[in-house]
């Protein structure tokens, strides 16, 4: 099955990029397809590469770089939520792209499934 | 309705947006407003409700001249350029609350619980705030 | 005796933050609403009563810039609740010999 | 008839997400209850009842992950409520036609 | 205890955190305990109160492996170690999640709504998460 | 009087640091001395000089820049919460600092009031 994964709060803050992300692995691992990973609001900051968590603590930014780049993953950023709180092509990690709320739209319409993480 | 529960080349789906937030004292509202109006240029069944305090984005006389944020609350007015015809409102919220579909910016079909919960169970993407 | 000005900035019907303050605040104190908040502040809501319950013992005051921008302007407010703005707020935290926030 | 899986993830003593799940989601469809919305899941608790109460018309599950993160895996929870982990989690979307996150 | 009503040179304020939400579900917690922990180097009058959903930080058995977040509620150990002394907790709160003084990881000093506000009442600082 | 300001919001999320800043802005246009602000949390995100939001809204971060600079009032940035948010020097507006907690507290014991805005 195709599911689509849409993230609307930053890392650390709330626990939505968290269980996002154990939801995601655990598809994964069943043999579901992640048609998209939208990134939007706060979700943004999920992609900023500067985030350095203490040792001790999980990096959600890494994370999710890894499990997009290994499994092919499309990690979408939205231009527009990510302009206003400074989520810029420079400082954006590996494995992210920057784009579009059509992309939300179209990942609605395209995967079966579509789970929203937020606040 | 048949037809929908399984899209074929052409998909189209019931797509609804829930709006649950007040608006300023959080994006929410406003950034859910945006995807809203990006979705409306797909060719999908689209709905927009607004239950418990969403329904306080539909406020008429909002001016947000002291508080620096934008007021976006004429833009729900754009809805209906965009087609998208379907605005609903929960009773029990509005009651709730002390207001009626006069107070509200644009016009909308007022639903009991019971009968809104109907509409969205027939969804096949709900997009809450 | 402390004088304790509240700050509620959460709307009552989506969350406890105005409950816990009235459960807890003083006789004698003062509340002042803003942002979301400023729905506790308006008459015939389904909360109306416990605030207006409350304007005896307590003195309520609301954020009239936050009360604007979300056309409550021209709604009945409970009374014996006081509108001020951004400077009023700074008077009330500067009258106050303390504040709490309930976020 | 379309299945739909309910997502809840806020406590039901800080905010109004369940009330409003509660009061609009249709008999036969389900409700799993994820991150502070697990403790809604808990018997003995002020809202357990009105949680209780659903079990019949609703089927309800609980993320044990969060539960055991909570110290809740020793607590006695609401009958009939089924504990899933993530992989459980993933197999409710999929059985279920649509979902909605009640934020 | 009026000295403290106009802190002298030597400024000695009553410091207050006020803990509000579960956690894990959001970081409020967990970084309001870092401020206590701070807060505690400076030699002022700190209290911690726990009330609302804030008394299930402090609930035993948290096992965070399978969220993949750190559990902290040990560290709320250390505060006896920093001689954070005064922990209020409740007693309405508590009861309205069926929980008991047993239930949580340190002992705390168990209040009712209204002596806990009566003191709440004499703070100079109140942080409140 | 002299106040502090403790901002626990980032930018746009949440009306925080907005309320903040035009509590700031009558306090001192009534002649008081604003002793610090001090962002916390996900307050540390009104210190992203990357922060582009749409030509017809306000930018907050370069209202308390500009304010800071003008008024001469300390910004800090608190380190811990920067980190882990990856709000590092490389994207911190000029105006804002970065220090230690020790910071708020501090505020709390010098300053005559504090106030609090978050979520």
């Amino acid at each position: 099955m195709k599911i689509g994964i849409l993230i609307n709060e930053g890392p650390f803050t709330h626990q939505a990029s968290d269980s996002a992300y154990r939801f995601t692995v655990a598809a994964l691992a069943k043999g579901h397809e992640i048609y998209r990973v939208f990134f939007y609001k706060d979700g943004v900051n999920n992609a900023n590469k500067l985030s350095e968590p203490q040792t001790d603590d999980r990096n959600l930014v890494s994370l999710w770089s890894e499990l997009g780049q290994e499994n092919d993953i499309d990690l979408v950023v939205c231009v527009a939520a990510a302009l206003r709180r400074g989520i810029k092509d420079e400082i954006v990690k590996e494995g992210f792209r920057i784009s579009g709320l059509g992309q939300l739209v179209e990942a609605g319409i395209q995967a079966d499934r579509l789970v929203v993480f937020g606040d | 309705m048949e037809e929908f529960e399984e899209p074929g080349p052409e998909i189209v789906k019931r797509f609804m947006y829930v709006n649950r937030r007040a608006p300023y004292g959080t994006i929410y509202a406003h950034e859910c407003l945006e995807v809203i109006l990006v979705a409306a240029a797909f060719d999908q069944d689209v709905s927009v409700v607004f239950v418990d305090d969403g329904v306080y984005e539909l406020k008429k006389g909002q001016d947000t001249t002291d508080i620096g944020l934008k007021n976006f609350s004429k833009t729900y007015g754009a809805l209906d350029d965009y087609d998208v015809e379907k605005i609903y409102v929960e009773k029990e919220s509005l009651e709730a609350r002390g207001l009626t579909a006069d107070d509200l910016v644009i016009p909308v079909e007022v639903l009991a619980a019971k009968e809104l919960g109907e509409i969205m169970a027939k969804q096949d993407i709900v997009l809450g705030s | 005796m402390k004088t304790m000005l509240h700050l509620i900035n959460k709307s009552p019907f989506e969350k406890n933050s105005l409950d816990s303050c009235l459960r807890l605040a003083q006789s004698g104190s003062s509340i002042l609403l803003i942002e979301d908040g400023v729905y506790a502040a308006v008459a015939n809501t389904e909360h109306a009563h416990r605030v207006a319950a409350r304007t005896r013992d307590l003195s309520i005051y609301v954020l009239g810039p936050d009360v604007a921008a979300r056309g409550l302007s021209d709604s009945p407010l409970i009374d014996d609740i006081t509108v001020v703005d951004y400077e009023g707020f700074v008077d009330l935290v500067a009258e106050h010999d303390a504040n709490q926030s309930w976020l």
